[in-house]
């Protein structure tokens, strides 16, 4: 579904990225996981389109995006959800959510995708009205997935979603991830809590100075001394 | 580098390239060619000022060059090299430094802002180099003076007290309020109309300056609504003019209280920028009476203008100049100065001498003519 | 942030750097003796913007805010001079140290609040600030004689025979001043302060973070700009004697903000080399008085869209180019 | 005199306020304090005056026509400049200095500096207890209260409107959920150039049209822009009127050579006590 080829991108002079592949299948969930600063961010903005790539190409179902700009990325089926909690703070809920929708035609289109949003998130549904920079950071979290699900993307990119969160509201997003992985998304997560996301994910990627450092699937990453004496702490 | 950035790396160089042959060139043309130099304001808030100067400027150089200057036995054609001040002292010196050493003109006209020409009048007598100014109106601009500084039209200082009385005696105005425009114009104008007014019982009830480019007088004229003044004397441009005497109009102060106003009050173009409603029944103390109706059409045909003072200046500065280097029957600079110290030329703006008195130096003795407007036209009083 | 600034890498031959550096300075010694007073007059106002430009660049440059203000410092510094000399009767060379002085006081009192503003509301209100400071000298009259311009302002004293009266002598005191600064500026720009003002224009976050008090910082480089912006303003009051609030104008801090982004921020020999180029330019101009300032603006866009880091980035980018 | 000085504080205000809306929405969302915007409006005066006196247009077509020239001038600025060098703000600013400067020059060359008199459309005056006001000075707040309900709708109501202030609040978001932001900042160097012409053809008939004009408008507006912060409406109300007013009353009851340095006084008052400006969200 989503084919990474040979990427080397950075900011300004400063090169992030030395030539990183990485693949996720349809259906997969796999995560992306590193130490802060091993570029794992600067990856999701280049593949969102956010940053472009000195050079390597980027390939989703089977068609080249790497010179799409983020707009027309969204258009194609692929939603990233940014680090940080990015809401519009002084917009509604509903606001927000509508502008998840942005790039998708039909009001009836839109209804459907706000009840599943609201299937899922159902506290979002009682709160449409309140303005988003007023919410909690967990309340923020679930608003932006529920943003990018507004474009009901076929694959979901999310950068750090439990970054700063209480262990219980952890639990509630990676709870829902799962649920949305069920649902047929293919997602490609980002995180620092090394074990909780590969515990979720089937496969995994080790990112580490900007160069991929290990591949595998999740059970085996667990269980590799490196990974755990580096990011497991064990 | 892209295409476009190579493109215009390549417009850029030849920019310059161009700049630089067109200015090396220019010196080249030799021969029966005296140059005479004008700095003024082209660009910037004085703008306008430059702009006619250069009107009355051309007109005379095309009679001049159409004649021939005999010096000698020879005939000379004049050219004028010409640089923008922008209003700004340290521009007009640049140009007077150039026009001087590098263009080695005999003589310089300009400029039109009283700092300016403060900054250039040292340098005339530096280098030797006669000029008038067309139209710095400040005293200090001749007073103490410079040797080869010369000023035809009256300054401030000389001008109130041929024009107080006269005001005082068509209005009989007992109170009156002053606005100007805040430059080295309009406050010294007003000062030199206070020191009249004041000891003949006319006393100041407001005061108010404003920026130059100004357009909103509202507030302003309100102030002067409150302080019940018998007449207004203005001083500023005639737009900046005719935008405030439409919105005295506006609010009901015209024709109720009298605006007196300065030079560029008595020009036509106030006439067309007004309206003659809105300008009736003001007076002005003009800088021209009548001047002969051909010129006036001359000025309309080959620019498409009204009548100016500075166009009037700018054709006598240069008639004057010329005049005295066929005096002077020289090109020496020297002599030349000598010749413009004994003029004695019949210019549109009337007879033109430079004398010195009163702590003036080079300086013209010029009555200022008196309007009042009447039906979109100026009546002399 | 750091693709706009850029740092003085010395990939050359120090050698060469001071042959280059020699020429230039005995080419600048000649000047007076080999061209014109236009050319020498023009020669000492370049040098005074060189000097502005290379003080600009101090806070601009290496330490991030885009000021529009430059100029204002500059006229304060000027008004300062003339009015301690021709109403309290000071000599020059006590105004000026003093004028300095006062406008480095009056940088930091500015400063100090002024820097707290985030991104362009700073630079816009610096702007504002520099228009506020026109019309306070517009409008004291009964001090700076407003539009009426003030005159009568004194040649430095001389001594050893020297008179600075003449224009020869103003030259070669505006050169030997500009030499002093320039130097002066860049041994402050190599020394540790000067290092942790580019550590704060790299990222303020982390430098707060790891204990540096930026804001101190960001205010000594403002002011130490002001500084010697109100020192050349002594300088150009006592060489051009008559001083006119256009002069000071918004323009003229334009001019320096050009000036800089010409030669390239953070180089600090950009923006000298800028002054040189803006002021040849606009004096190639010179005859095509209606076109001069069209063409002028047009060439400065066309500066920007051919390399937005100015001239120095050109260099940097032709030299990276054929490594 | 004080209701009269109040009135036309409100008039002035108003048409500050119109600018600045404009300059706000761009300002917010592309970081430009464009300074564009005063040779914009200077162009767009002058083509609505050749409309009426060379055309003989009827006013309202000329203002139609004002607002396209402004509209299309600053779409191009964005377009082929400005957006050359997104994340160089400083580049940009500097740009548009350069453009408001040419544009005030390239006026002077083409039409000379003499000003223009721009035919009064509707003549006399509303009277009502001492105070005069006449009806074109009611025209322009009337305008200017009829745009400012317009653009408060388009960017509360409409879709684009949506993504324009999504855009404000968080630029790269905006980007993620498929605003595409390019769009955005011609729609927003749209409007803003449509407001300032706007401005710019109802005030003339009330002065005169000069290529200096932009000037102090602009500058004005800026300092509107930045008392009421940024992404706000009714911080350019508030701005706008309240300098206005402050002009105005400043200007009779303080002192009329500082009328135009009131502006600064009072904006850097403001910013000591509120560094985001009044409303100021971000």
């Amino acid at each position: 579904m989503l084919e990474v080829k040979n990427i080397c991108a950075g900011y300004g002079g400063i090169q992030v990225l030395w030539d990183v592949s990485l693949e996720v299948k349809k259906g997969e969930l796999v995560a992306l996981v590193g130490a802060n600063g091993a570029g794992k961010s600067t990856l999701l903005k280049t593949v969102a389109g956010l940053l472009r790539q000195s050079s390597g190409e980027i390939v989703f179902e089977a068609k080249p995006i790497e010179k799409l700009p983020a707009h027309a990325v969204v258009a194609r089926g692929l939603a990233l959800v940014p680090e940080g909690r990015r809401v519009f703070p002084y917009m509604t809920v509903r606001e927000n959510l509508e502008m998840g929708a942005y790039s998708v035609k039909g009001a009836e289109q839109v209804q459907q995708s706000l009840e599943r949003v609201f299937g899922l998130f159902p506290k979002l549904r009682e709160r449409q009205k309140q303005l988003a920079g007023t919410f909690s950071g967990g309340e923020q979290q679930m608003l932006v997935i529920g943003r990018a699900l507004m474009s009901e993307p076929r694959f979901l990119m999310l950068d750090e979603p439990s970054l700063g969160l209480q262990p219980s509201i952890v639990a509630n997003v990676f709870e829902s991830l799962k649920i949305l992985h069920g649902q047929g998304v293919t997602i490609l997560l980002v995180e620092q809590n090394v074990r909780k996301s590969l515990e979720i994910a089937q496969r995994g990627y080790v990112l580490e100075h900007g160069r991929v450092a290990m591949a595998g699937d999740s059970k085996s990453l667990l269980a590799d001394e490196g990974v755990r004496r580096a990011y497991l702490g064990i | 580098m892209s295409k476009t950035r190579k493109l215009l790396v390549l417009l850029v160089v030849l920019l310059l390239a161009a700049t630089l042959v067109l200015t090396s060139c220019k010196g080249g043309k030799a021969g029966n060619v005296i140059k005479i130099g004008y700095t003024a304001p082209f660009t910037g808030s004085a703008a306008e000022f430059g702009t006619n100067g250069w009107r009355g400027v051309q007109l005379a150089l095309e009679e001049i060059n159409a004649a021939g200057v005999k010096v000698g036995n020879k005939t000379y054609n004049v050219e004028i090299v010409r640089y923008d001040s922008k209003c700004e002292p340290t521009e007009a010196v640049a140009n007077m430094r150039k026009l001087a050493l590098e263009d080695k003109v005999v003589g310089v006209l300009g400029d039109h802002c009283s700092s300016c020409c403060r900054g250039i009048a040292p340098l005339a007598t530096e280098y030797k180099i006669p000029s008038i100014t067309i139209e710095c109106a400040a005293d200090n601009v001749t007073s103490p003076g410079q040797e080869y500084y010369f000023r035809m039209r009256p300054s401030m200082g000389l001008m109130a007290p041929l024009a107080a009385p006269k005001i005082l005696d068509l209005t009989g105005a007992k109170r009156v309020g002053y606005l100007g425009v805040n430059d080295d114009y309009g406050r010294s104008f007003n000062k030199s109309f206070q020191d009249q007014f004041g000891p003949a019982g006319a006393k100041t009830v407001a005061e108010i300056y404003f920026e130059r480019g100004n357009t909103d007088f509202m507030a302003f004229l309100n102030q002067l609504k409150a302080a019940k003044p018998d007449i207004v004397l203005y001083v500023g441009t005639a737009s900046e003019g005719a935008m405030i005497l439409k919105q005295a109009q506006e609010i009901g102060i015209t024709p109720g209280i009298k605006f007196v106003g300065s030079e560029e009050m008595g020009e036509m173009e106030l006439v067309s920028l007004a309206g003659s409603e809105a300008v009736d029944g003001t007076y002005a103390v003009a800088l021209w009476g009548a001047v002969a109706s051909d010129f006036e059409k001359k000025v309309k045909d080959k620019f498409n203008a009204p009548m100016h003072y500075a166009i009037i200046f700018g054709y006598d500065a240069l008639k004057v100049m010329v005049d005295a280097i066929q005096r002077a029957q020289s090109l020496d600079t020297v002599k030349i100065k000598d010749a413009l110290l004994a003029t004695d030329y019949a210019g549109l703006e009337g007879q033109i001498k430079f004398e010195t008195f009163e702590g003036f130096r080079n300086q013209g003795r010029y009555t200022p003519s008196f309007i009042q407007w009447k039906d979109g036209t100026r009546e002399a009083m | 942030m750091s693709s706009q600034t850029l740092q003085a890498k010395s990939r050359r031959n120090p050698l060469v750097t001071l042959i280059i550096l020699a020429v230039v300075l005995v080419v600048m010694v000649l000047v007076p003796q080999v061209f014109s007073g236009y050319i020498t007059y023009v020669a000492v106002l370049a040098m005074l913007f060189a000097v502005l430009a290379g003080s600009y660049d101090i806070l601009t440059g290496y330490t991030g805010p885009l000021t529009f203000c430059h100029g204002a410092f500059y006229g304060i510094g000027a008004y300062t001079s003339a009015l301690l000399t021709l109403k309290a009767g000071f000599p020059f060379w006590v105004a000026f140290p003093v004028s300095g002085a006062a406008v480095f006081l009056f940088g930091a009192l500015i400063g100090y609040p002024a820097l707290r503003l985030r991104g362009h509301y700073f630079a816009v209100t610096t702007f504002f600030f520099a228009h506020f400071v026109y019309l306070v000298i517009l409008n004291s009259v009964g001090l700076t004689s407003g539009p009426l311009g003030l005159g009568g302002i004194k040649p430095p004293e001389g001594f050893l025979g020297i008179n600075f009266a003449g224009l020869k002598a103003s030259y070669y005191l505006v050169f030997i001043y500009g030499v002093i600064v320039i130097v002066a500026l860049w041994l402050f720009i190599r020394s540790g302060v000067g290092k942790l003002l580019v550590t704060i224009r790299e990222n303020e976050e982390l430098s707060e973070a790891i204990g540096v008090n930026t804001s101190f910082y960001k205010v000594l480089a403002f002011s130490i700009g002001a500084g010697v912006a109100g020192l050349t303003g002594s300088l150009f009051a006592h060489f051009f004697r008559l001083l006119h609030p256009t002069t000071f104008a918004w323009m003229t801090s334009e001019m320096v903000v050009i000036m800089s982004l010409v030669g390239g921020l953070g180089t600090l020999i950009g923006p000298i080399i800028g002054a040189g180029i803006v002021t040849l330019i606009l004096e190639l101009m010179r005859f095509a008085p209606e076109l001069r300032l069209i063409i002028w603006s047009v060439a400065l866009i066309a500066i920007l869209i051919i390399e937005p880091r100015g001239l120095m980035g050109l260099v940097q980018r032709i030299r990276g180019g054929r490594k | 005199m004080l209701l009269q000085q109040i009135l036309n504080g409100i008039v002035v205000g108003a048409s500050y306020a119109l600018i600045a809306l404009g300059l706000n929405l761009i300002w917010s969302i592309t970081d430009i304090a464009d300074f564009s915007q005063g040779g914009t409006y200077v162009f767009a005066a002058y083509a609505a005056y050749f409309m009426v006196t060379l055309v003989k247009m009827p006013f309202v077509a000329a203002l139609l026509v004002g607002m396209v020239v402004g509209g299309v001038l600053s779409y191009l600025f964005e377009r082929f400049l400005y957006r050359r060098w997104t994340g160089l703000s400083r580049i940009q600013l500097l740009c548009a200095i350069a453009l408001f400067f040419l544009m005030a020059n390239l006026a002077i060359r083409f039409w000379t500096a003499k000003p223009k008199i721009f035919p009064a459309y509707l003549k006399g005056s509303l009277k009502f207890a001492g105070v005069m006001l006449s009806y074109q000075r009611i025209v322009v707040v009337a305008v200017a209260a009829v745009l400012f309900v317009i653009v408060y709708w388009f960017i509360q109501k409409t879709k684009m409107g949506k993504a324009i202030r999504a855009a404000s609040q968080d630029r790269e978001a905006a980007a993620v959920v498929g605003i595409n932001i390019h769009t955005v900042n011609s729609v927003v160097f749209v409007i803003g150039g449509i407001l300032s012409s706007t401005a710019a053809v109802l005030i003339s008939p009330l002065y005169s049209v000069f290529p200096a004009m932009g000037d102090l408008p602009l500058l004005k507006s800026l300092v509107v822009v930045i008392l009421g912060g940024f992404g706000s409406v009714a911080g350019v109300l508030v701005g706008g009127f309240g300098l206005g007013l402050v002009e105005a009353l400043g200007g009779v009851y303080i002192s009329s050579a500082y009328q135009h340095g009131f502006a600064f006084i009072v904006l850097i008052l403001v910013l000591l006590f509120f560094p985001k400006g009044l409303f100021g969200k971000v």
